[in-house]
Protein backbone atom coordinates (compact mmCIF):
# COMPACT_ATOMS: atom_id res chain seq x y z
CA UNK A 1 0.00 0.00 0.00
CA UNK A 2 3.27 2.84 1.13
CA UNK A 3 4.95 1.42 -2.22
CA UNK A 4 1.58 1.71 -4.44
CA UNK A 5 0.92 5.32 -2.88
CA UNK A 6 4.67 6.73 -2.87
CA UNK A 7 4.39 5.74 -6.87
CA UNK A 8 0.43 7.46 -7.45
CA UNK A 9 2.64 10.57 -5.64
CA UNK A 10 5.65 10.26 -7.60
CA UNK A 11 3.31 10.10 -11.07
CA UNK A 12 1.01 13.48 -9.67
CA UNK A 13 4.75 15.36 -9.08
CA UNK A 14 5.70 14.40 -12.38
CA UNK A 15 2.63 15.56 -14.16
CA UNK A 16 2.22 17.99 -12.11
CA UNK A 17 5.50 19.52 -12.99
CA UNK A 18 4.43 19.31 -16.21
CA UNK A 19 1.77 20.99 -16.24
CA UNK A 20 3.16 24.08 -14.34
CA UNK A 21 6.04 24.37 -16.61
CA UNK A 22 3.68 24.46 -19.51
CA UNK A 23 1.61 27.35 -17.63
CA UNK A 24 4.70 29.31 -16.90
CA UNK A 25 6.10 29.29 -20.20
CA UNK A 26 2.67 30.08 -21.61
CA UNK A 27 2.24 32.98 -19.45
CA UNK A 28 5.91 34.28 -19.83
CA UNK A 29 6.07 33.93 -23.80
CA UNK A 30 2.60 35.46 -23.81
CA UNK A 31 3.70 38.42 -21.62
CA UNK A 32 6.50 38.83 -23.35
CA UNK A 33 6.02 38.80 -26.84
CA UNK A 34 2.79 41.15 -26.03
CA UNK A 35 5.72 43.33 -24.65
CA UNK A 36 7.93 43.05 -27.43
CA UNK A 37 5.58 43.75 -30.02
CA UNK A 38 3.99 46.66 -28.25
CA UNK A 39 7.82 47.90 -28.10
CA UNK A 40 8.89 46.98 -31.39
CA UNK A 41 5.63 48.60 -32.57
CA UNK A 42 6.29 52.02 -30.76
CA UNK A 43 9.97 52.02 -31.91
CA UNK A 44 9.34 52.09 -35.31
CA UNK A 45 6.57 54.55 -34.40
CA UNK A 46 9.29 56.49 -33.18
CA UNK A 47 11.69 56.25 -35.77
CA UNK A 48 9.12 57.32 -38.09
CA UNK A 49 8.18 60.49 -36.36
CA UNK A 50 11.99 61.29 -35.89
CA UNK A 51 12.39 60.87 -39.71
CA UNK A 52 9.50 62.85 -40.86
CA UNK A 53 10.82 65.31 -38.73
CA UNK A 54 14.01 65.05 -40.18
CA UNK A 55 13.14 64.95 -44.05
CA UNK A 56 10.11 67.98 -43.33
CA UNK A 57 13.48 70.19 -42.11
CA UNK A 58 15.61 69.00 -45.56
CA UNK A 59 12.73 69.54 -47.89
CA UNK A 60 12.23 73.33 -46.14
CA UNK A 61 15.75 73.95 -46.32
CA UNK A 62 16.51 72.84 -49.92
CA UNK A 63 12.93 74.98 -50.85
CA UNK A 64 14.75 78.12 -49.41
CA UNK A 65 17.78 77.34 -50.99
CA UNK A 66 16.03 76.83 -54.21
CA UNK A 67 13.77 80.28 -53.51
CA UNK A 68 16.80 82.21 -52.69
CA UNK A 69 18.86 80.88 -55.82
CA UNK A 70 16.43 81.84 -58.12
CA UNK A 71 15.80 84.97 -56.46
CA UNK A 72 19.15 86.48 -56.21
CA UNK A 73 20.07 85.57 -59.58
CA UNK A 74 17.36 87.34 -60.45
CA UNK A 75 18.04 90.35 -58.60
CA UNK A 76 21.59 90.73 -59.38
CA UNK A 77 20.50 90.64 -62.96
CA UNK A 78 17.83 93.51 -62.58
CA UNK A 79 20.36 95.52 -60.79
CA UNK A 80 23.38 95.55 -62.76
CA UNK A 81 21.10 96.16 -66.05
CA UNK A 82 19.58 99.50 -63.53
CA UNK A 83 23.25 100.54 -63.17
CA UNK A 84 24.23 99.96 -66.96
CA UNK A 85 21.11 101.70 -67.47
CA UNK A 86 22.45 104.14 -65.44
CA UNK A 87 25.93 104.36 -66.45
CA UNK A 88 24.10 104.53 -70.38
CA UNK A 89 22.30 107.55 -69.90
CA UNK A 90 24.78 109.27 -67.99
CA UNK A 91 26.90 108.49 -70.77
CA UNK A 92 24.32 110.12 -73.33
CA UNK B 1 -12.81 18.41 -4.20
CA UNK B 2 -10.66 15.60 -5.69
CA UNK B 3 -7.63 14.90 -3.56
CA UNK B 4 -5.45 15.73 -6.63
CA UNK B 5 -7.22 19.22 -6.99
CA UNK B 6 -7.16 20.09 -3.64
CA UNK B 7 -3.07 18.92 -3.64
CA UNK B 8 -2.89 21.07 -6.54
CA UNK B 9 -4.06 24.24 -4.95
CA UNK B 10 -2.30 23.65 -2.16
CA UNK B 11 1.03 23.32 -4.12
CA UNK B 12 0.00 26.10 -6.23
CA UNK B 13 -0.76 28.29 -3.29
CA UNK B 14 2.55 27.39 -1.71
CA UNK B 15 4.40 28.18 -5.05
CA UNK B 16 2.71 31.67 -4.53
CA UNK B 17 3.11 32.14 -1.09
CA UNK B 18 6.97 31.80 -1.17
CA UNK B 19 7.63 33.53 -4.41
CA UNK B 20 8.58 30.37 -6.16
CA UNK B 21 5.94 31.29 -9.20
CA UNK B 22 7.37 34.30 -9.57
CA UNK B 23 11.32 33.01 -9.42
CA UNK B 24 10.41 30.38 -12.41
CA UNK B 25 8.85 33.28 -14.32
CA UNK B 26 12.09 35.43 -13.70
CA UNK B 27 14.66 32.49 -14.56
CA UNK B 28 12.76 31.60 -17.58
CA UNK B 29 12.85 35.09 -18.88
CA UNK B 30 16.22 35.69 -18.09
CA UNK B 31 17.19 32.39 -20.01
CA UNK B 32 15.45 33.46 -22.72
CA UNK B 33 17.68 36.65 -22.93
CA UNK B 34 20.38 35.01 -22.50
CA UNK B 35 20.03 32.06 -25.41
CA UNK B 36 19.10 34.73 -27.85
CA UNK B 37 15.55 34.08 -27.98
CA UNK B 38 14.16 37.82 -27.19
CA UNK B 39 16.95 39.29 -30.16
CA UNK B 40 15.35 36.68 -32.28
CA UNK B 41 11.96 37.47 -31.23
CA UNK B 42 12.64 41.48 -31.62
CA UNK B 43 14.30 40.86 -34.83
CA UNK B 44 11.28 38.88 -36.28
CA UNK B 45 8.98 41.47 -35.07
CA UNK B 46 11.02 44.13 -37.13
CA UNK B 47 10.26 41.85 -40.12
CA UNK B 48 6.88 41.77 -40.19
CA UNK B 49 6.29 45.44 -39.40
CA UNK B 50 8.98 46.02 -42.18
CA UNK B 51 6.97 43.55 -44.53
CA UNK B 52 3.10 44.62 -43.50
CA UNK B 53 4.05 48.55 -43.53
CA UNK B 54 4.00 50.16 -39.82
CA UNK B 55 0.34 51.68 -40.58
CA UNK B 56 -1.13 48.39 -41.70
CA UNK B 57 0.13 46.67 -38.65
CA UNK B 58 -1.71 46.70 -35.02
CA UNK B 59 -0.05 45.10 -31.99
CA UNK B 60 -2.62 42.37 -31.98
CA UNK B 61 -1.79 41.70 -35.33
CA UNK B 62 1.72 41.39 -34.53
CA UNK B 63 1.51 39.15 -31.66
CA UNK B 64 -0.71 36.99 -33.80
CA UNK B 65 1.64 36.87 -36.23
CA UNK B 66 5.01 36.21 -34.14
CA UNK B 67 3.65 34.14 -31.50
CA UNK B 68 4.04 30.16 -33.12
CA UNK B 69 7.90 30.85 -34.46
CA UNK B 70 7.85 32.52 -31.08
CA UNK B 71 6.85 29.70 -29.31
CA UNK B 72 8.71 27.22 -31.31
CA UNK B 73 11.82 29.42 -31.26
CA UNK B 74 12.06 28.33 -27.22
CA UNK B 75 14.78 25.86 -26.76
CA UNK B 76 13.93 22.56 -25.52
CA UNK B 77 17.00 23.07 -22.71
CA UNK B 78 15.25 25.95 -21.70
CA UNK B 79 12.20 24.15 -21.07
CA UNK B 80 13.95 21.37 -19.62
CA UNK B 81 16.10 23.44 -17.04
CA UNK B 82 12.98 24.66 -15.88
CA UNK B 83 11.51 21.51 -15.71
CA UNK B 84 14.16 20.44 -13.72
CA UNK B 85 13.88 23.42 -11.14
CA UNK B 86 10.23 22.72 -10.77
CA UNK B 87 11.02 18.70 -10.24
CA UNK B 88 13.18 19.98 -7.60
CA UNK B 89 11.34 22.34 -5.67
CA UNK B 90 8.77 19.99 -5.52
CA UNK B 91 10.66 16.91 -4.21
CA UNK B 92 11.82 19.59 -1.32
CA UNK B 93 8.94 20.94 -0.08
CA UNK B 94 5.72 18.78 -1.36
CA UNK B 95 5.95 15.15 0.84
CA UNK B 96 3.65 12.49 0.70
CA UNK C 1 16.91 54.80 -52.56
CA UNK C 2 17.98 55.03 -49.12
CA UNK C 3 14.46 55.50 -46.70
CA UNK C 4 15.52 59.18 -46.00
CA UNK C 5 15.54 59.89 -49.77
CA UNK C 6 12.16 58.12 -50.06
CA UNK C 7 10.69 60.01 -47.55
CA UNK C 8 12.06 63.12 -49.30
CA UNK C 9 10.84 62.03 -52.45
CA UNK C 10 7.34 61.82 -51.01
CA UNK C 11 6.90 64.93 -49.17
CA UNK C 12 8.21 66.57 -51.98
CA UNK C 13 5.64 64.61 -54.70
CA UNK C 14 3.02 65.86 -51.95
CA UNK C 15 3.68 69.64 -51.98
CA UNK C 16 4.05 69.78 -55.14
CA UNK C 17 0.83 67.51 -56.28
CA UNK C 18 -0.96 70.01 -54.15
CA UNK C 19 0.56 73.02 -55.38
CA UNK C 20 1.92 73.60 -51.87
CA UNK C 21 5.51 74.04 -52.73
CA UNK C 22 4.72 77.37 -55.13
CA UNK C 23 2.57 78.71 -52.35
CA UNK C 24 4.98 77.58 -50.12
CA UNK C 25 7.65 79.76 -52.14
CA UNK C 26 5.42 82.79 -52.77
CA UNK C 27 5.32 82.69 -49.20
CA UNK C 28 8.56 82.71 -48.45
CA UNK C 29 9.13 85.64 -51.37
CA UNK C 30 6.54 88.09 -49.44
CA UNK C 31 8.09 87.58 -46.19
CA UNK C 32 11.57 88.45 -47.52
CA UNK C 33 10.06 91.52 -48.94
CA UNK C 34 8.48 92.40 -45.69
CA UNK C 35 11.23 91.82 -43.70
CA UNK C 36 13.63 94.00 -45.71
CA UNK C 37 15.60 90.80 -46.59
CA UNK C 38 15.76 92.31 -50.57
CA UNK C 39 16.47 95.60 -49.56
CA UNK C 40 19.11 94.97 -48.03
CA UNK C 41 20.14 92.33 -50.61
CA UNK C 42 20.43 94.99 -53.27
CA UNK C 43 22.38 97.40 -50.89
CA UNK C 44 24.86 94.77 -50.76
CA UNK C 45 24.94 94.34 -54.37
CA UNK C 46 25.59 98.06 -54.91
CA UNK C 47 28.19 98.42 -52.53
CA UNK C 48 29.93 95.39 -54.56
CA UNK C 49 29.31 96.93 -57.57
CA UNK C 50 30.54 99.89 -56.10
CA UNK C 51 34.11 98.32 -54.72
CA UNK C 52 34.95 96.50 -57.68
CA UNK C 53 33.74 98.35 -60.38
CA UNK C 54 30.54 98.11 -62.44
CA UNK C 55 32.82 97.29 -65.90
CA UNK C 56 34.77 94.09 -63.82
CA UNK C 57 31.67 92.64 -62.42
CA UNK C 58 29.73 89.95 -64.40
CA UNK C 59 26.24 88.53 -63.24
CA UNK C 60 28.14 85.11 -61.89
CA UNK C 61 30.87 86.60 -59.83
CA UNK C 62 28.30 89.19 -58.77
CA UNK C 63 25.73 86.12 -57.71
CA UNK C 64 28.84 84.00 -56.35
CA UNK C 65 29.85 87.40 -53.84
CA UNK C 66 26.34 88.46 -52.17
CA UNK C 67 24.64 84.53 -52.04
CA UNK C 68 26.57 83.88 -48.66
CA UNK C 69 25.17 87.28 -47.55
CA UNK C 70 21.63 86.68 -48.89
CA UNK C 71 21.59 83.01 -46.97
CA UNK C 72 22.73 84.88 -43.72
CA UNK C 73 20.38 87.61 -43.92
CA UNK C 74 17.02 85.66 -44.25
CA UNK C 75 15.53 85.94 -40.30
CA UNK C 76 14.97 82.60 -38.16
CA UNK C 77 11.46 83.32 -37.76
CA UNK C 78 10.50 83.66 -41.53
CA UNK C 79 12.24 79.57 -41.64
CA UNK C 80 10.72 78.28 -38.84
CA UNK C 81 7.69 79.95 -40.21
CA UNK C 82 7.79 78.40 -43.24
CA UNK C 83 8.71 74.81 -41.52
CA UNK C 84 5.69 75.18 -38.98
CA UNK C 85 3.77 75.48 -42.57
CA UNK C 86 5.06 72.89 -44.06
CA UNK C 87 4.26 70.56 -41.19
CA UNK C 88 0.79 71.52 -40.73
CA UNK C 89 0.34 70.73 -44.64
CA UNK C 90 1.25 67.03 -43.91
CA UNK C 91 -0.71 66.48 -40.56
CA UNK C 92 -3.22 68.05 -42.65
CA UNK C 93 -2.92 66.03 -45.71
CA UNK C 94 -0.44 63.09 -45.52
CA UNK C 95 -0.37 59.70 -44.38
CA UNK C 96 3.61 58.95 -44.62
Amino acid sequence: EEARRRQEHEAFLTQFSFSLCTEVIDEVLDETIKQTAFSEIQEALNEKAERVAKCTEQVCASLVEETLTADIALLVEDILEAELQRIHKYIK
Amino acid sequence: MSKDSQMRAAINQKLIEMGERERLKELLRAKLVECGWKDQLKAHCKDVIREKGLEHVTVEDLVTEVTPKGRALVPDSVKKELLQRIRAFLAQHVTL
